[in-house]
């Protein structure tokens, strides 16, 4: 069970990780403001998620797997809202970059 | 090499890069953020020398409440002509002569620690028992250092004070100019509403956690300063004037219940600031939950700047 | 040293320790609470408590010449915090108090709020940081600990910067900001020498670290930067720009408590640092470099100060030369071979004392003659001295002080420098005193001979002077006089804690 | 497994570090913003990784602070832009 | 060299970057950051001193936490206080400037 249970951790560790470098990769790339901010907050937001589910299986008590699971919607809510908001900022200054 | 020292390296590297860029790059607003970014990754550095507590205080002090007030005098400065007169050569190479020295004066000591080093950890354990504590650092502050803590909130009331009197005279007991946001934007609303609630929750469990783990009433206290000021920025509440009895009451709660249970101490436990035998637990925790009211008013009073108009009657 | 004092408990008495740090944050807390409406009063009933708690420390101590102290929570250093009162700690402690009550006193006139219906700005602000200032140099004064040390030290700054630009003139704005830079940078430094001795030592307390410093880097890393940082708060040369335009832009009452009593402060835990937390460290390099910056300092701050045209830029300036007397005594006190701890250090104690009262006095006559004329222009003061002739006196007693004429607290103070100079061989000072001396006497005559001349027009008096304002001004200006009668009296105070060297010259 | 998570934690901050370069090599303000939302999001990623390789759960709470001051932080830069621009428009 | 070594070395660099910045830049606003970039370098310094003090199974000396903790607010209100006083001063040198350009057009208008 356990080694299942460390797989799932290895593989959905390991693939958040990759989504984080591929959001770099996005950033580093992309040619305008907004698809960056795209590659940043949404490949982000899901590398953040994959990380959180590789370490829900290693958490010692429900009260650290339950706040790794709030961690993780703050960071997916707020990531949302100050993309909206930074959209908004760019929309309204026109993407100077 | 370990892992672990990997990522100590990255770190500090990264720290340092970007400190040095808060201070080398152009515009102030650059800076400002680059400021912000390092005091997030600041907080890392403390998780790695095992200081949660200062962590936690930093990722909301440092990173958080600092960057706003910057931001505010960034915004501000934009419609100011900042004379940007750079410093001359010479100069500059004496200054960082000067700064050369005295980094080399500290990584000596650094470089060469004593060589038993001294430490009151163990001394700390020891008292701690008594008091019911589970968290040093909270017995430090709110025990064995108390009066170092109690002496802090008044340096925070005068701090609030010298930024009130600030104001013009026609403003004084008004409401503070805190910039708010330029347009009713609904997302922001939206947040405004939707993160409150949580970094309440979030600031009271600090609070409460401080007594047994990392936490306490500086961190609860910054976190709902936080909220408060986010409310207030995103325009669904104004700041209250700075005249309000319940503003000026909330403000001193902490410290006078931290001086009234200090000076019952008196009578009660034969020192000041010393805690009757049983009770010391349930006071702390009173205390720190007063005082996590004050700290956030003054800090959100504090980033909300001067009084700027005076108040409607 | 000390060794059989290292970790005393509470002493009798000590409670009155606790009673002189914990008054004025009532009056703070209470006023928040009440309003600024109710400041002044708040302050004058608790300004003469807290001096009055000062004389009976002050008597106790010097009674039983024997130091106080207070365990604060039972918690014994190094763990917990223990305040102290030694010689240097009571004498500073009772003369401040005086000072900033009769700078209470003084601002009465300019900051009463009592009529007003609403709260006001700045009586509000001048009453709390008022007794802020005086609980914080109080705890200055008694503290034993580094890290509450500078607590206090920052509870000082933020006190005192405010009160720089109580008027919102930007030129006020201006310097209370380059002094509020200058405070931030020397607690700093302080902060980061408090840091390497923790690491060394682990301890703050100054009496357990007076057993334990050694000279080693750590120490004197440590020793330079905070020195360092405290002379930056103190506006020792070369680090004094921030205060002349400080002290003469703030209102009178403020300029005079800035320049009487905050600089002390700082001034003071340099002293505490040298010679009670680290004794013996300091060697002859050292002091004498202390020693040259405060020649340069009563140099550069008198002729910088007889070339001013206002008075109140005279008098801060002049500030500027007088701190430099205060860190003559440590080339004199700190030379190893030859008697140390002794004269001169009463010397130097007796100087920041005589020169808070006299500057004072000062500070107030000139807002008082400001006041009146509404400008401070010296070559248009003709004939004040007939408008105001107490007004005048006490800046003239004040002056009479600062030179160092007989038999003000001013004399006493150079003449015990001067002695040491002569016990220690080390003449080269005495040249910087008597220079010094002849100096201030210039610029001090040359301010009484246009205040005694004749106008060069009518003189019109804007607003009529409150007498006890003039009083007030006069009150300091002859303790500062009177002070130097303390030889016969109570001076061995100075000495109750000091680990030895009793004043046998004055028995 | 510890060394494991350590490891992505460091892979981790490798990422965040190339991409705040990524991003501060640029000039617009508005890019910058985006540098404090990467670290709201690496941050808090690689403390939590840290809090489990190492066993110390209040690290957690270090990253729910990251994770509210990273918000706070990112609206006060939204306002600051929006408010210059409001401000000059008003003018 | 040990980690907590490499941190006392960063925190030692920053403050003398800070100390550099407050000496430099002339921007009042500049001159506060570096105060906090140099704060920050001094905490840093404590933080390596209490980690360096791990001891009775405490990963680091709480004295010297505890002292951080009190430091970072107090240099939190030293920053408060110091904003304040730049926007003042701006506020003060705009009217003075804006005062003399808005009577000249108050009296253009009349």
């Amino acid at each position: 069970m356990s080694l299942v249970m460390d797989i799932l951790t290895i593989c959905a560790v390991s693939a958040g990780a990759l989504f984080f470098l591929a959001g770099t990769v996005g950033l580093l790339r992309f040619p305008d403001t907004l698809t960056r901010l795209h590659a940043l907050t949404k490949v982000d937001n899901l590398g953040l998620g994959l990380i959180v589910l590789g370490l829900l299986p290693q958490t010692s008590s429900l009260l650290f797997a339950v706040k790794l699971v709030i961690v993780w919607l703050l960071v997916q809510l707020s990531g949302a809202v100050v993309t909206q908001l930074i959209a908004g900022a760019v929309r309204h200054h026109g993407a100077d970059g | 090499m370990s892992i672990a020292s990997v990522f100590d390296i990255a770190l500090v590297a990264l720290i340092l890069t970007i400190g040095a860029s808060a201070i080398l790059v152009r515009t102030a607003f650059a800076a400002v953020v680059m400021f912000v970014v390092y005091g997030l990754l600041l907080s890392m550095a403390w998780v790695r020398l095992h200081a949660v507590d200062v962590a936690l205080t930093e990722a909301a002090i440092g990173g958080g409440m600092t960057g706003l007030l910057l931001l505010g005098a960034v915004a501000r400065s934009r419609s100011v002509n900042v004379d940007s007169v750079r410093v001359g050569y010479p100069l500059r190479l004496a200054a960082g002569a000067l700064c050369a020295l005295v980094v080399a004066g500290l990584a000596i000591p650094i470089l060469h620690p004593p060589e038993a080093i001294p430490t009151l950890a163990p001394t700390v354990m020891e008292n701690l028992p008594p008091s019911g504590l589970g968290n040093p650092v909270a017995g430090v502050l709110f025990v064995f250092r108390a009066l170092d803590t109690l002496l802090e909130k008044v340096v925070l009331l005068l701090a609030l004070l010298g930024v009130w009197s600030l104001a013009p005279d026609h403003a004084w007991g008004g409401t503070p100019g805190l910039q708010v946001y330029a347009r009713p934007d609904p997302t922001l609303i939206f947040l405004a509403q939707l993160l409150p609630p949580v970094g309440i929750v979030f600031g009271i469990y600090m609070c409460w956690v401080g007594a047994k783990g990392p936490g306490g009433a500086f961190q609860g206290g910054t976190v709902l300063a936080a909220m408060w000021l986010l409310v207030i920025v995103a325009g669904l509440q104004r700041a209250p004037a700075i005249g309000r009895l319940w503003l000026r009451g909330l403000l001193v709660t902490g410290p006078v219940l931290f001086l009234v249970i200090g000076l019952a101490g008196w009578v009660f436990a034969d020192a000041f600031l010393a805690y009757p035998a049983g009770y010391a637990k349930p006071l702390i925790v009173a205390v720190e939950a007063a005082l996590t009211l004050s700290i956030a008013v003054a800090l959100g009073m504090l980033a909300a700047g001067p009084p700027v108009r005076a108040q409607q009657q | 040293m000390p060794a059989a004092t290292a970790l005393e408990a509470t002493t009798a008495g000590g409670a009155l320790l606790v009673l002189a740090i914990v008054l004025p944050v009532v009056g703070i807390l209470l006023s928040f609470v009440l309003g600024g409406r109710h400041a002044g009063r708040i302050a004058a009933l608790l300004l003469p408590a807290s001096l009055s708690v000062a004389c009976i420390v002050f008597l106790k101590v010097w009674q039983s010449e024997k130091s106080l102290s207070y365990v604060v929570g039972n918690w014994k250093p190094p763990l917990g915090i223990t305040l102290r009162a030694d010689g240097l700690s009571v004498a500073m402690m009772v003369a401040m108090a005086i000072v900033i009550c009769l700078i209470g006193v003084f601002a009465h006139a300019n900051f009463d709020s009592r009529a007003a219906s609403a709260e006001t700005r700045a009586p509000m602000v001048f009453w709390v940081m008022l007794m802020a200032i005086s609980g914080a140099m109080n705890m200055i004064f008694l503290g034993g600990d580094l890290f509450t040390l500078y607590v206090a030290l920052e509870l000082l700054t933020f006190a005192a910067v405010p009160l720089v630009c109580l008027d919102g003139r930007a030129e006020t704005l201006q310097a209370a900001l380059r002094y509020l830079l200058f405070a931030l940078l020397g607690s700093i430094l302080y902060l980061v020498g408090t840091a390497l001795l923790y690491g060394s030592y682990g301890t703050l307390d100054l009496v357990l670290m007076s057993q334990r410093v050694q000279i080693e880097p750590a120490t004197l890393a440590a020793a330079t930067l905070m020195t360092v940082g405290l002379f930056a708060k103190t506006a020792l040369f070369p680090l004094h720009l921030w205060l002349p335009p400080a002290h003469a832009g703030a209102p009178a009452a403020a300029s005079a408590v800035l320049s009487a009593v905050v600089v002390k402060g700082s001034f003071f835990l340099v002293v505490r640092l040298w010679f009670d937390a680290m004794p013996g460290l300091l060697n002859v390099a050292g002091s004498q470099l202390i020693g040259a910056l405060g020649a340069s300092a009563i140099i550069c701050g008198n002729v910088v100060a007889l070339r001013q045209r206002r008075l109140k830029l005279l008098i801060a300036y002049s500030t500027v030369a007088q701190i430099g007397y205060l860190f003559l005594m440590f080339p004199l006190a700190a030379d190893p071979l030859h008697l140390q701890y002794g004269d001169a250090l009463t010397g130097g104690m007796l100087q920041a004392i005589s020169h808070a009262t006299a500057k004072a006095a000062m500070f107030m006559a000139a807002g008082l003659v400001y006041a009146a004329l509404g400008h401070d222009q010296i070559s248009e003061l003709g004939g004040i001295s007939r408008a105001l002739p107490m007004t005048m006196f006490a800046f003239g007693l004040g002056g009479l002080c600062l030179i160092g004429l007989p038999p003000t607290g001013g004399f006493l103070a150079k003449w015990l420098l001067l002695e040491a100079t002569i016990a220690t061989a080390q003449w080269w000072w005495a040249i910087v005193i008597i220079a010094g001396g002849l100096l201030t006497s210039a610029y001090i005559f040359i301010v009484l001979s246009r205040a005694m001349g004749r106008p060069s027009a009518p003189l019109i008096l804007r607003a009529a002077v409150p007498k006890y304002q003039e009083v007030a001004a006069l009150g300091l200006a002859l303790l500062s006089v009177l002070l130097g009668l303390v030889a016969l009296g109570p001076i061995d105070v100075l000495q109750v804690g000091r680990p030895e060297a009793p004043m046998a010259w004055l028995r | 497994m510890p060394s494991l998570l350590l490891g992505a934690s460091v892979f981790v901050l490798l990422t965040v570090a190339l991409g705040l370069f990524a991003i501060l090599r640029r000039s617009a303000d508005v890019d910058r913003l985006m540098a404090v939302q990467l670290l709201g999001t690496g941050g808090v990623a690689i403390l939590l990784l840290l809090a489990v390789a190492t066993e110390t759960p209040p690290v957690m709470d270090v990253a729910v602070m990251l994770a509210l001051f990273a918000a706070f932080a990112a609206v006060a830069f939204v306002r600051d832009a929006s408010g210059a621009s409001s401000e000059a428009r008003g003018e | 060299m040990n980690a907590t070594t490499l941190f006392g070395l960063c925190g030692a660099a920053l403050v003398g970057i800070g100390l550099y910045g407050l000496i430099t830049n002339p921007e009042p606003l500049r001159k506060i950051l570096a105060f906090n970039l140099l704060g920050s370098g001094v905490f840093l310094l404590f933080g390596v001193i209490a980690r360096r003090g791990a001891a009775a199974g405490l990963g680091g000396d709480p004295v010297p936490q505890a002292m951080v903790i009190t430091a970072i607010v107090v240099a939190f209100a030293a920053t408060a206080m110091a904003i304040a006083l730049v926007q003042r001063l701006w506020d003060e040198t705009d009217r003075a400037s804006i005062g003399s350009d808005s009577s000249e057009t108050a009296e253009e208008k009349s």
